[in-house]
């Protein structure tokens, strides 16, 4: 039933190898780009018939594995090429595929022109089959191929305007900044390999022994050490507070990308490793509230900094890292179904924004051409009443806002209310969850005021752009529309799926059926729970719809402060940055820290480095080398100016020869 | 077909003899045939490989009386095993390479120079196959001075210096082996080995303090080779002025020679002392890993930013060793043929672009992605290779290097180790990016040409080994895993008498006292430490205070 | 008597010795030379070897010392123009009381063999010198006896090549 | 007779004599005689000996002492003059054309 699974990543794979290397020679457009989204579609209906099959199987034996060949085996490490089928497997391929294909068909207009048409579509293909890859893998080291493999497609897909040195810078950053959360990846897997099999001979990396083996595992201690190394790697990957820096940058790539890659795909590997192996970190106390308190923070710190960027690209960045921390949030909390019903309904509302954005820009970009003027394109201060002149965009762009603004009734409201209340009841860190609870509500109220922000310097107000672009304006082509369209669809609808109890219970008994869809995957953390839970969690009704309220009412403030700053007064935010210019230029240049990193980490290590080249091998290990020639050099000299020319120096050492031999032989 | 063994070894031989008659002016004659007599002994090469069957004996054997002066019995004793199979398919595989990479590379002097080229295979692959140590040893040299003329004469500016310095620092290394191998026979001939064959020595029982001087003497000789830490300093000279072919087999297989002596030498010979060693090697290379990789990163030159980075990455196949595990040992052999493709390919392309531009500094390039897409593909490939990226060849020998080593006594270092693959990809991206991206501003630059049809064929077989090893590793692993296995379990034993270690390192964080057992190797499972506690001397959470295990020291409890 | 005769002859020889290494002029340093000569001769005589030194009146005071003297004044050397002598002599003069030293301290801790030769020294003065010498020369001296003759030819050969101007 | 003690005496005197002088003179003729005078004082050793020990090799030895004397004062000379012809001085620091 589930042997066509091998499919799902190879036809992918497929596409990547046939725009690759025949690329170049179909230069049609629409032959490359069919050809691209033909794949990922048919890896989706793939992922669907796999979905369907998995549904039919009763809730229990819903894990199957299917193996493809193996992969790698000397001594006691083997690691095959296999694919684990379970819910968390099955929701991802779907997001995965389904995301996808919508981006790669809005690709195909937007990046129409372009001269690397091809590179682009292969790449993307590529990137979708690491993706899949990750999500599909059974064992820790296919899913860090999976993890490289889209670290790579995001280095090769940000560096695609190679000529343009910013383009290529960021994608060396984004690369350099995953590898090092490669490397506690790595930690982790060698740590967590070594400890089962040295202490309890189990010598095994796939998923399923390591969950049945989980009970061999002790709660803090070694489990806290692999936890915090994999946290690492998701940190590195997921851009999260320390190594979050790259994901701003991203932003030099093609938007199609930032929609693909840096909102909905790759960015939630992290929060999907943390997932799959819930039974892990569920052991260790202390990651949950590191997870928990870095989520928290990177949901604030975000957010205060997107309020005050003009490019409408960075603002959706900060504002993707700060979705980002809810979701880590929700897992430090333990709450893994809210994370992950978070990061679906992310998937849809951000790549909906990004494209959105996108075709902003695609038309932005046209007029401005025709008018001859190089404005930047993304900067919203030339932007403005776009609202006439692209309706379409303008709708889904204004529906995926409120969805990620909180408002009842869209999915937004329902993913992140679930993880503000899990922060707030859940059962592992006590007096920490009121301060989690309000950096998350502060948080949202932000993402609220700077996303509507963004939507009034859009479209709203007096049109901005230079008088000759204004009447180049235009809708984009269908193909760029149809994909908006469905996505903002899914992100209204896509809530319901996951409507919280409480609020269920209201409208007649509607069970939460994503939790129940997820718990097979989650079973072994609650059963820990249950087993070793020291105090429940808080379960009052009125207080939950009392801290929905709030949050609800948070969101509507932030709404109302951007709608009065940028549509009523105009003139509020020049005063408000002539009244702070110091805070104002801080929270404007990312608090100074890509500055911070360059003077502590990058120029001391360039200094160091150039120390030791010059300082230590040029100088000291040649100069020691170089140094015995010049003394083997010297003592020649010495040696030669005994023969001086002069018979008598040789007559006289011959004499000399002969009286130190014979008194030698006379004291004898 | 027993003679096969010799028939691939001496082939090129037979190859310059016939050059002799090919007059000096018809070039690409020469050139025509030198390739037509790498190619056969590659082919011939593929017959020993065919040939193999996996198990962990020496192979194809020839024993035949050599020479017998006074107290020395040699005997032309040569075989192949699991190990040294790969290193000679490596060897006839590259050759052809680098005999196609120089036709436009080298004008004057073809004959001589496709002369020194057929003699340095010979000695290569003589010293993978050579089981007599004295035989060994004459190889070893003789690989020397083929080399010494083609980075002497058809080098760069400094050549002289660069070669006198390479031939010196190998030359000092192996005399001190020759010694050792002299005191080693003698040894021998006490205990009544009748000759120089290897294996007679391998279960010759030495006492520790000999092995010791012994052990160094090798260790040294090889370390220079292999280049480790402090004597790496000759091999970016090397580079920088050898002609293309001779670096890229300078790269390729000679290093491999230093990891190969230890691998069959120095550690099977000497186990105990290998074992008192361990931390002192793995820390040097650990040291090469990071300081090579850091140095890598500011180099204006090319070739020798690829240099220093085949320092890092055979770093690695040193931890990998040191780990005395399958894991350790199969990464460390998997990486010796990695390296040898990738930084094969890496100066073979830097050889295109310096036949191109004739020059190796990365400031006069940028932007040649743009100019030259073929190239900036197979570039980028071979990047991604030698950073390590999954689905390439370098990322299984490194991954199993670092399991391997974490696995071993070696936790700390490899914990040091696998923030080297940071370092790697940091120092090539910068220099890829620095060469192919960004503005094509250099004139000189827009006029180069994409990759013709030699050169997409020399690269060609190299990119589709990089994927295959990556992608399906197994049948390179099988092949070796027997030989590896025996020479595990030959050393691991010694490691018990090495544990009386002086009280100095007594507080390195050794695991657990008693040696954690391998289910898949040893039989005696190793007693399970202590149920939920943390082993003693665990990296994790430093023990708050005593753990409840103390280590227990050797002495007292003797 | 014997012995005052013998220091005398002892007295001239080292004070003519003297003289050939520290006066100016070459030829006095000959002429000195040729004194030490005639007195070894006198000692040849006093040790019973009339022949030996009738030989080395003849082939040193009156061949070689001629043949100095000869060059000498075919060179016509001015005074040796010693220029700097200082620390040459200081060496030498060191190198030479070690030379007398050591072979001073070798006779006295050596002590001489007896007589043991079958010619007592009566017996050289009952038949004479010059036949006992001649007789041991063509009896078992007489293949050393040619080669000196082949030696003196080359030398001939050689010294006549050597000092030709236009070869 | 009773005195060997006496030539041997004299013989080394002579012969340190001679020593100094080629150490210490720097025209290449003086030298010569000096080489004389240490052969001559050998000479005497020998005839005093072979005298002592009444055996008359020791006398046959000095004749072919004077051979080779003979031989290599013609030989040096005619070197002396030679030289004397292209460097005009028989100076022995100035014959250096071995100096590097």
């Amino acid at each position: 039933m589930f042997d066509n699974v091998w499919l799902i990543p190879l036809l992918p794979f497929i596409g990547f190898l046939i725009n690759g290397l025949l690329g170049k020679r179909i230069k049609n457009e629409t032959v490359i780009g069919g050809i691209a989204s033909a794949m990922v579609l048919g890896s989706f209906i793939v992922s669907c018939l796999t979905l369907f099959n998995l549904l039919s199987l009763p809730g229990e034996e819903r894990q199957v594995e299917v193996k493809i060949f193996s992969w790698i085996t000397s001594g006691v490490f083997n690691a095959d090429v296999a694919f684990l089928i379970d819910p968390l497997s099955c929701l991802m391929i779907m997001v995965v595929s389904g995301v996808g294909f919508l981006i790669h068909l809005y690709s195909i207009g937007y990046m129409h022109g372009e001269e690397g048409y091809y590179r682009y579509f292969s790449y993307l293909n590529l990137f979708t089959f690491s993706m899949l890859l990750l999500v599909l893998g059974n064992n820790l080291l296919l899913m860090f191929v999976g993890w490289e493999g889209v670290g790579l497609c995001s280095y090769l897909l940000i560096g695609y305007y190679f000529h343009k040195k910013s383009a290529a810078d960021a994608g060396k950053k984004a690369f350099v900044m995953n590898r090092i959360g490669d490397f506690g990846f790595l930690l982790g897997i060698f740590t967590l390999f070594w400890y089962l099999g040295s202490s309890h001979n189990v010598w095994t990396i796939t998923f399923t022994e390591l969950a049945n083996n989980s009970h061999l595992l002790p709660t803090g201690g070694i489990v806290t050490v692999i936890t915090l190394c994999f946290f690492l790697g998701a940190t590195g990957k997921s851009a999260q507070i320390p190594l979050y820096t790259w994901l701003p940058d991203a932003m030099e790539g093609p938007t199609p990308v930032s929609a693909l890659i840096h909102a909905a795909t790759m960015v939630t590997a992290g929060v999907y490793m943390i997932a799959r192996m819930n039974y892990l970190f569920i052991r260790s106390p202390e990651t949950l509230a590191v997870i928990a308190v870095i989520g928290a923070c990177t949901a604030l710190f975000a957010a205060t900094i997107g309020t005050a960027q003009n490019d409408i690209k960075r603002v959706l960045a900060y504002s993707t890292v700060s979705q980002l921390g809810y979701m880590f949030l929700a897992m430090g909390v333990g709450a893994f179904g809210a994370g992950i019903f978070h990061l679906m309904t992310h998937a849809f509302f951000k790549a909906c924004l990004f494209l959105g954005s996108g075709a902003v820009i695609h038309s932005m970009h046209g007029a401005l051409h025709h008018a001859h003027s190089n404005d930047d394109a993304q900067d919203m201060r030339n932007m403005g009443g776009l609202r006439s002149k692209m309706p379409l965009t303008f709708i889904t762009f204004l529906l995926a806002t409120i969805a990620i603004s909180g408002i009842p009734g869209f999915s937004g409201f329902f993913s992140k209310d679930e993880i503000l209340w899990q922060a707030f009841s859940n059962p592992h860190h006590g007096s920490l969850n009121f301060l989690l609870w309000g950096m998350g509500a502060l948080a949202a109220g932000l993402t609220a005021f700077y996303m509507f922000r963004l939507v009034f310097m859009t479209f709203f107000g007096e049109c901005r752009i230079t008088p000759k672009a204004k009447d180049h304006l235009h809708e984009s082509p269908m193909i760029i529309v149809l994909p908006l369209i469905v996505l903002a669809g899914l992100s209204v609808v896509g809530g319901f799926i996951g409507i919280p109890k409480v609020i269920g219970d209201l409208f007649g008994g509607i069970p939460n059926y994503l939790e129940h869809y997820l718990d097979p995957v989650f079973k072994h953390s609650e059963e820990y729970m249950a087993h070793h839970g020291a105090h429940t969690g808080i379960h009052n009704i009125a207080l939950e719809w009392g801290l929905m309220g709030t949050s609800v009412l948070i969101a509507l403030i932030g709404i109302t402060v951007a709608y009065s700053l940028y549509v009523a007064n105009k003139g509020i935010p020049a005063r408000f940055v002539a009244a702070f210019p110091g805070l104002h230029r801080a929270v404007y240049n990312k608090w100074y820290i890509d500055e911070l990193y360059d003077n502590i980490i990058v120029n001391p290590c360039k200094a160091f480095s150039q120390f030791l080249w010059k300082g230590f091998d040029v100088i000291v290990i040649d100069g020691a080398v170089n140094g015995v020639a010049k003394t083997v050099m010297a003592c020649s000299g010495v040696f030669r100016l005994m023969q001086s020319g002069l018979i008598s120096n040789y007559a006289w050492s011959m004499a000399f020869g002969v009286v130190v031999m014979l008194s030698y032989f006379i004291l004898k | 077909m027993s003679y096969i063994l010799s028939l691939t070894t001496f082939l090129p031989i037979l190859g310059v003899l016939l050059l002799f008659f090919i007059p000096k002016e018809s070039k690409s004659v020469l050139r025509g045939f030198t390739f037509a007599v790498t190619l056969v002994t590659f082919l011939a090469s593929l017959l020993i490989l065919f040939g193999f069957q996996t198990n962990a004996e020496f192979q194809f054997v020839e024993n035949v009386p050599w020479i017998a002066a006074g107290p020395f019995v040699m005997r032309y004793n040569i075989g192949v095993d699991g190990i040294s199979l790969w290193l000679v398919i490596l060897t006839t595989f590259i050759m052809p390479l680098s005999v196609l990479s120089t036709w436009k590379a080298v004008e004057d002097k073809v004959k001589e120079y496709m002369i020194c080229l057929l003699i340095l295979e010979t000695s290569l692959i003589g010293a993978f196959i050579s089981i007599d140590m004295f035989l060994f040893y004459i190889y070893w040299e003789l690989m020397l001075i083929p080399m010494y003329f083609m980075i002497g004469i058809w080098g760069g500016k400094n050549r002289l210096y660069a070669t006198m310095k390479f031939f010196i620092y190998t030359m000092v290394g192996s005399l001190l082996m020759l010694v050792a191998f002299i005191y080693l026979y003698m040894l021998g001939s006490q205990a009544g080995i009748p000759d120089f064959s290897v294996l007679h020595f391998y279960n010759l029982r030495i006492d520790p303090t000999i092995q010791v001087w012994m052990f160094m003497a090798f260790a040294l000789a090889f370390a220079i080779k292999v280049p480790m830490f402090p004597l790496h300093t000759w091999l970016p000279d090397a580079h920088t002025e050898a002609p293309t072919a001779g670096s890229v087999i300078l790269a390729a297989i000679m290093l491999k020679m230093g990891t190969y002596g230890y691998v069959r030498f120095a550690m099977p010979l000497f186990p105990e002392a290998a074992h008192r060693f361990a931390p002192l090697l793995a820390t040097l290379a650990v040291i090469g890993i990071i300081y090579a990789a850091l140095v890598a990163m500011v180099q204006e030159d090319v070739k020798k930013l690829v240099a220093y980075s085949s320092v890092a990455h055979l770093g690695f196949v040193m931890l990998g060793l040191f780990a005395f595990n399958v894991q350790g040992m199969t990464g460390s052999m998997l990486q010796m043929l990695n390296h040898g493709i990738s930084t094969g390919a890496l100066f073979l392309i830097v050889g295109f672009i310096y036949e191109r531009r004739h020059t190796r500094l990365i400031s006069d390039f940028g932007g040649l992605a743009k100019q030259m897409p073929v190239f900036a593909t197979i570039f980028m490939i071979v990047t991604l290779s030698s950073i390590g990226v999954p689905g390439t060849n370098g990322f299984v020998g490194e991954f199993l290097i670092l399991i391997g080593g974490y696995e071993s006594e070696l936790r700390w270092w490899a914990v040091v180790a696998t923030s080297g693959v940071i370092f790697a990809a940091v120092y090539m991206l910068w220099m890829f990016q620095r060469v192919m991206f960004g503005e094509l501003n250099n004139p000189k630059n827009q006029k180069l040409l994409d990759l013709d049809a030699r050169e997409i064929a020399i690269m060609l077989p190299l990119v589709v080994l990089i994927f295959v090893m990556g992608v399906y590793p197994n049948p390179f692993i099988e092949k070796m895993d027997p030989a590896i296995q025996k020479l595990v379990a030959h050393i691991r034993p010694a490691s018990m008498n090495a544990k009386i270690l002086p009280a100095a390192l007594q507080s390195l964080p050794v695991g657990h006292p008693a040696m954690p057992g391998h289910s898949g190797m040893e039989e005696s499972t190793a007693p399970s430490a202590a149920s939920g506690q943390l082993p003693a001397g665990h990296p994790g959470i430093p023990a708050e205070g005593q753990s409840s295990e103390p280590v227990v020291n050797p002495h007292e409890s003797k | 008597m014997e012995t005052l005769f013998f220091l005398i002859i002892t007295l001239v020889a080292i004070v003519s010795a003297i003289l050939v290494i520290t006066c100016k002029n070459p030829i006095n340093s000959a002429l000195s030379l040729i004194m030490t000569f005639f007195c070894l001769a006198t000692y040849y005589v006093m040790l019973d070897a009339p022949f030996m030194a009738a030989v080395q009146v003849m082939v040193y005071a009156g061949a070689i010392m001629v043949l100095m003297v000869f060059t000498i004044m075919l060179l016509n050397i001015r005074v040796d123009a010693s220029k700097k002598h200082s620390h040459k002599l200081f060496l030498g003069s060191i190198i030479g009381f070690f030379t007398f030293f050591n072979i001073a301290f070798v006779l006295f801790k050596s002590h001489v063999a007896m007589p043991t030769g079958p010619y007592s020294v009566d017996m050289i003065k009952q038949i004479g010198h010059t036949e006992l010498i001649g007789k041991e020369i063509f009896t078992n001296f007489l293949l050393p006896f040619e080669i000196t003759s082949i030696l003196l030819l080359v030398a001939i050969v050689g010294a006549v090549i050597l000092a030709k101007k236009k070869i | 007779m009773e005195n060997l003690n006496g030539y041997l005496i004299v013989s080394a005197i002579l012969f340190s004599i001679g020593t100094i002088g080629v150490l210490t003179r720097k025209n290449a003729i003086v030298i010569f005689m000096c080489i004389e005078l240490m052969l001559n004082a050998v000479n005497l050793t020998f005839v005093a000996l072979s005298r002592h020990l009444g055996n008359l090799d020791g006398q046959i030895f000095v004749f072919f002492i004077m051979t080779v004397a003979a031989a290599e004062a013609a030989v040096g000379l005619a070197l002396i003059i030679a030289f004397f012809n292209n460097k005009e001085t028989i100076d022995v620091d100035d014959i250096n054309l071995m100096k590097w």
